[in-house]
């Protein structure tokens, strides 16, 4: 029997709400398959199946805040019978108190690497009740968590779930922001690296190439800048891939997330994957697409929880360099400001070129100066030769 | 002029569908697009795209910084849609 | 200076200070000033007297009984007046109340309500003139009850061991609050004690403005001559009680009579009246001087303003940016 | 009949004075005067001055006097006037008084009583009007008690000079006016604290003069919808932990009111101990309402503006309840 259990969609999020189940009890589902729909506080996320076989029972009905791990849905494997007739509608947390756990109507799924704010009373007597207190609004001061929200919790566990609306999502948002920037900062300590990059050739190259084509074919500049960081990441495995408990764990693949501020506040940072290996149009349309589903709130949970590293643009916005705070669990951030004339020495000559300011935040636990120099140089590299990034 | 008055309405349409929270009656014809609305190269990318599928004008690369206002936009759009091709 | 302008200001100083501590009693009757109020009412001669032998440099620091030592060496009757209602015009921002006039354009380092509290300031203000080799003098009033605070003998041997220029100004009233100096005090000659400590001494009649001038005149002198200090006791009368909740319960409206005759101001009417250094003309002017003078300061009072709730914690520490002295 | 708890501050000190003879009373205007705050008028006259004696202004000294009269078999009550004026004879109350039995090996116990008036409220500025006995409540070796009733102010007096060691008994300017129906007056106890409302939402603690604001306080605060029970703390040394957290652990808030300054208060040792003993009974972060962190001013509506108050109460309570 295989569990499909709620997936960790980024290092904020403690718990999601089902929104939509994709597929019912004897559905074949293939290995990557979309199966169900997530709300988190940062989207509505497309929930993916990594494994093949057939659904056997659906666990947790429409509208519950469960915490990551719970297991969602069983399935067969291939060839694999059942071993007794599935139970209708059974209530699994990995705690399974006797009464069980409470959702309450309107709850946004509780936010968030920062641990909430629940006050000890409540928390203990949610621990009684067998209430989940992640998934209880709070009514407190300051949003806390309070004994009478455990009671209504109780009370009312079996009503029906709506929708987050919007301005609930943005605060939701903004606490998970807070929670895992507040995370990166007090646990990770980051160092800071800049490079000038001049970037006459890319750009020249870039506008030869677009000018060539269609406008619905054309690519951005960010495309090479994320080519070139996926390039560097594979030769430097030490900024790609993650700290989880007292050690660095390099990942096999780069996947790249980008930075993507949403209209209205709020920030999200999904992964394109194997960018090392895709060309610059297959990166430039999962770019469009990511960012239009990104705004959309729209976004598969691969996309959210697989990030290796994170690269930042803020020169669209016209800042010259931006010192990034590293998404936890991953150890690196590559920030790109604004790319402008200046004036450079170039083979002994003074030249007015474009260049613009690479910057580099790393986790000090993952990797040293002098290696994340050597990235950054790498990425430089890279950038002065853009039919390297095409292949 | 009607033709031009239609042309900006469309134009604002994409640009709204881009950034939907621009109240198009806001937007002023003469001052720098970008310095209006927060738009990012992809968004520009994205509007400018929007443009050329609705009105079916094509904007090769090297038009694309003469279009900086929302007046040159819809001129841009007046000047090349209308010629047949 | 002649003896007719001499006169006029003595008894102007102390037609000032009978009028305005009057004008408070008034006003303390409407509400208009709280707290404590401890009036001047009969001990008048004390401060008009002393303070002229004073020098403006001088310094004056001064108990909780301290409206005319504040008026005669010089804050305006309006800033008075104003602090005593509690407005930012006042001469301490409404802060201080009654109990704490301060000025620091008149050296006057204010009312201090803790008995005896003000003697060591005096010694240390002393010190710093001594140490910092300024000719100026530091004034120190108390009454007779801050002569049983142990302060008061710490005070006085540190400003005779180290010879520091301090005139020490008793204004022995006879009660501490509502305690008779006899059943105060073991010693009731306060010379005696000052003395003990080698401090050179005088007492004086303190109902006689001419005595209590001279008196303060000899004290200064000795200390410009010496740079040590110097301890007068001026034996005076209050005519009213303590302060305002004082039920008088420990005195004998006799005894009160009896000294209402001394009274200094009619006194000195008389005195001056017969010496012929003052004509009744003169009185009278310097009355209606005083009622305008006091008429404008209630009126500058009413006027005031109340400091902003906002500004509450304002002058707890010094800002960053304040010179300090 | 209503009695004030001024007359009872005098009747508390007539009776102990008739019941004991070795009781006598000593500080500055207590005789003649009749107490700056009138609560020893007549005493002179019915116990003669050996008795209800006068003294010098001389707070070190006759503080100090009392503790070795109190080590030699005499019961004296030392009234200091204002808790200003004891920092004179801070000396001899914390060096003298409090450690005299523990630094003896205790051979040397202290039966004495020191009593002052406390607080603010009647406009007399930065020398009159502080609530200085936090500094008290923290040396061991005496008790620190706060009458806020009339009962107590009557009840505690007798109950201190049974006591064989320092008790500092603080009486809040603003209470001597106040007054109350009391049946017989009686002992009271000093070691507990006291629930003088009972309530299920939240719990206000005060002591002293800022009783009656609490009790304000929990009246507007049900007209809210919110039940407050009221805890008078009475006793400020020893603190009775068992009332405040078996409160607590009842209605899960607590709001502490202390006319002190906040900074290193009464209030905040209430609170830490709250937090120690009932943390995860807490529904809701502790509030506190003090003194605004500056000497006492003069004008009155700053003064009021300094001072903790009922809306104060009543805004720190709400701001517990969250947006219900």
């Amino acid at each position: 029997m295989i569990e499909f259990k709620m997936p960790a969609l980024g290092a904020d999020m403690d718990a999601g709400t089902l929104d939509e189940w994709l597929v019912k009890p004897g559905d074949k589902v293939t290995r990557g398959q979309v199966v169900a729909v997530v709300e988190t506080t940062k989207a509505a996320v497309e929930v993916e199946c990594w494994h093949e076989g057939t659904v056997y029972e659906l666990l947790v009905p429409l509208g519950e805040t469960v915490e990551v791990g719970t297991v969602l849905a069983t399935l067969l494997a291939p060839g694999e019978k059942a071993k007794k007739p599935p139970k209708v509608s059974v209530k699994p947390t990995a705690a399974a108190a006797a009464p069980p756990p409470a959702t309450v109507p309107t709850v946004a799924p509780a936010a968030a690497h920062r641990r909430r704010w629940v006050s000890p009373a409540a928390r203990r007597l949610a621990a009684s009740l067998g209430v989940d207190v992640e998934a209880v609004s709070g009514t407190g001061p300051q949003g806390a968590v309070t004994i009478s929200d455990v009671e209504h919790a109780a009370a009312s566990a079996e009503k029906p779930k709506t929708k987050p609306t919007a301005a609930d999502r943005a605060t939701q948002m903004r606490r998970s922001i807070a929670a895992a920037m507040s995370r990166s900062k007090r646990e990770i300590p980051h160092y800071y690296l800049a490079d000038e990059v001049v970037m006459e050739n890319a750009l020249t190259w870039l506008t030869t190439r677009n000018a060539e084509r269609s406008i619905t074919e054309r690519v951005l500049p960010a495309v090479l800048q994320l080519k070139a960081v996926a390039l560097a990441a594979q030769r430097f495995g030490e900024f790609n891939g993650f700290w989880r408990g007292d050690a660095f764990e390099p990942a096999a693949a780069v996947h790249v997330g980008v930075a993507i501020s949403l209209r209205g506040g709020g920030l999200v940072a999904p992964a394109i994957h194997d960018v090392a290996d895709k060309k610059l149009d297959e990166l430039m349309s999962d770019l469009t697409d990511l960012v239009a589903r990104a705004r959309a709130f729209s976004l598969r949970s691969s996309e959210m929880s697989d990030p290796t590293i994170t690269v930042t643009n803020l020169g669209d916005i016209g800042v010259d360099t931006v010192f990034g705070v590293i998404y936890p669990p991953q150890v690196a951030l590559v920030g790109f400001g604004k790319p402008a004339q200046r004036v450079c020495v170039i083979d002994g000559g003074i030249r007015v070129v474009t260049t613009l300011q690479a910057t580099l935040a790393a986790d000090h636990r993952a990797s040293d100066g002098h290696r994340g120099a050597l990235f950054l140089a790498a990425i430089n590299e890279l950038l002065q030769q853009p039919d390297v990034l095409e292949k | 002029m009607t033709a031009r008055i239609d042309i900006r309405e469309e134009v604002l349409s994409v640009l709204t569908t881009i950034a939907p929270e621009v109240d198009a009656g806001d937007v002023e014809d003469d001052v720098l697009l970008r310095d209006q609305v927060d738009l990012d190269s992809m968004d520009w990318l994205n509007f400018l795209v929007g443009i050329h599928k609705r009105l079916h004008v094509d904007i090769p690369e090297r038009d694309y910084a003469s279009l900086r206002t929302l007046a040159d936009v819809v001129d841009y759009v007046d000047k090349h849609a209308l010629k047949p091709n | 200076m002649t003896d007719a302008e001499l006169a006029r200001g003595l008894l102007s100083d102390m037609v000032r200070v009978r009028r305005m501590e009057e004008k408070c009693a008034e006003l303390y009757g409407e509400a208009k000033i709280r707290g404590f109020l401890h009036l001047y009412v009969g001990q008048e001669a004390v401060a008009a007297g002393s303070l002229r032998a004073l020098s403006a440099d001088d310094a004056v620091v001064a108990t909780y009984r301290e409206h005319a030592h504040a008026l005669l060496r010089g804050i305006p009757m309006t800033s008075i007046m104003a602090e005593m209602f509690g407005k930012q015009e006042g001469c301490s921002r409404g802060r201080g109340g009654s109990m704490h006039l301060f000025d620091a354009s008149t050296r006057f380092y204010g009312g201090n309500a803790i008995v005896g509290g003000g003697l060591p300031l005096a010694v240390g203000l002393a010190l710093a003139d001594t140490m910092l080799h300024r000719k100026r003098l530091s004034a120190c009033y108390f009454g007779d009850g801050a002569v049983a605070e142990g302060v008061f003998h710490e005070s006085l041997n540190m400003a005779a061991l180290w010879q520091l220029p301090v005139l020490f100004c008793c204004e022995n009233n006879f009660y501490a609050m509502g305690t008779a100096l006899e059943r105060a005090q073991s010693q009731t000659d306060l010379t005696a004690k000052a003395a003990a400590y080698r401090v050179p001494t005088i007492a004086v009649d303190g109902m006689d403005v001419v005595a209590c001038r001279d008196a303060a005149q000899q004290g200064a002198q000795h200390i410009l001559n010496s740079g040590g200090p110097f301890f007068i006791e001026f034996r005076t009368y209050r005519f009213r009680a303590h302060s305002m909740f004082d039920p008088e319960l420990y005195r004998d409206k006799a005894e009160v009579e009896q000294w209402r005759k001394r009274d200094p101001i009619p006194a000195f009417i008389k005195q001056c009246l017969g010496e012929g250094t003052l004509t009744d003309d003169d009185i009278a002017d310097i009355e209606k001087a005083a009622d305008a003078e006091i008429e404008a300061a209630v009126a500058f009072a009413e006027a005031g303003t109340w400091e902003n709730i906002e500004d509450l914690q304002r002058d707890v520490l010094t800002p960053a940016e304040e010179p300090v002295a | 009949m209503k009695t004030s708890y001024r007359t009872a501050v005098h009747d508390a000190l007539r009776d102990a004075l008739r019941n004991d003879p070795r009781v006598v009373l000593m500080g500055e205007d207590v005789g003649r005067y009749g107490g700056t705050y009138a609560a020893s008028k007549g005493l002179l006259e019915e116990f003669g001055p050996e008795r209800v004696r006068d003294t010098p202004l001389s707070e070190l000294g006759f503080v100090g006097v009392g503790i070795g009269a109190a080590l030699n078999g005499l019961r004296p009550i030392v009234e200091v006037m204002t808790v200003n004026f004891s920092l004179l004879a801070l000396d001899q109350i914390v060096n003298t008084a409090a450690a005299l039995r523990h630094m003896s090996g205790g051979q040397f116990s202290v039966p004495l009583v020191v009593r002052m008036a406390t607080g603010a409220g009647r406009q007399l500025a930065a020398q009159h009007s502080h609530s200085l006995e936090p500094w008290y409540a923290h040396i061991p070796g005496i008790k620190v008690v706060a009458p806020a009733t009339v009962a107590d102010a009557y009840g505690m007096l007798g109950t201190a000079l049974s006591e064989p060691d320092p008790v500092v008994i603080f009486e809040h300017v603003q209470l001597y006016n106040t007054s109350a129906d009391i049946d017989a007056p009686a002992p009271m106890d000093i070691s507990h604290a006291a629930i003088r409302r009972s309530g299920s939402d939240v719990t206000v603690i005060a002591y002293g003069g800022c009783l009656p604001k609490a009790r304000d306080a929990a009246n507007e605060l049900s007209l809210a919808g919110i039940d407050c029970e009221v805890v008078d703390l009475r006793v400020l040394r020893p603190l009775d932990d068992d009332t405040i957290l078996e409160s607590v652990r009842k209605t899960h808030r607590a709001v502490i009111v202390d006319e002190a300054w906040r900074s290193g208060s009464l209030a905040a040792e209430v609170s830490a101990r709250i937090v120690e003993g009932a943390f995860f009974d807490l529904d809701a972060p502790i509030a506190r309402v003090c003194s605004a962190e500056v000497p006492i001013p003069y004008a009155k509506h700053l003064e009021q503006a300094a001072l903790p108050q009922p809306d104060k109460i009543v805004a720190a309570a709400q701001s517990l309840f969250g947006d219900r």
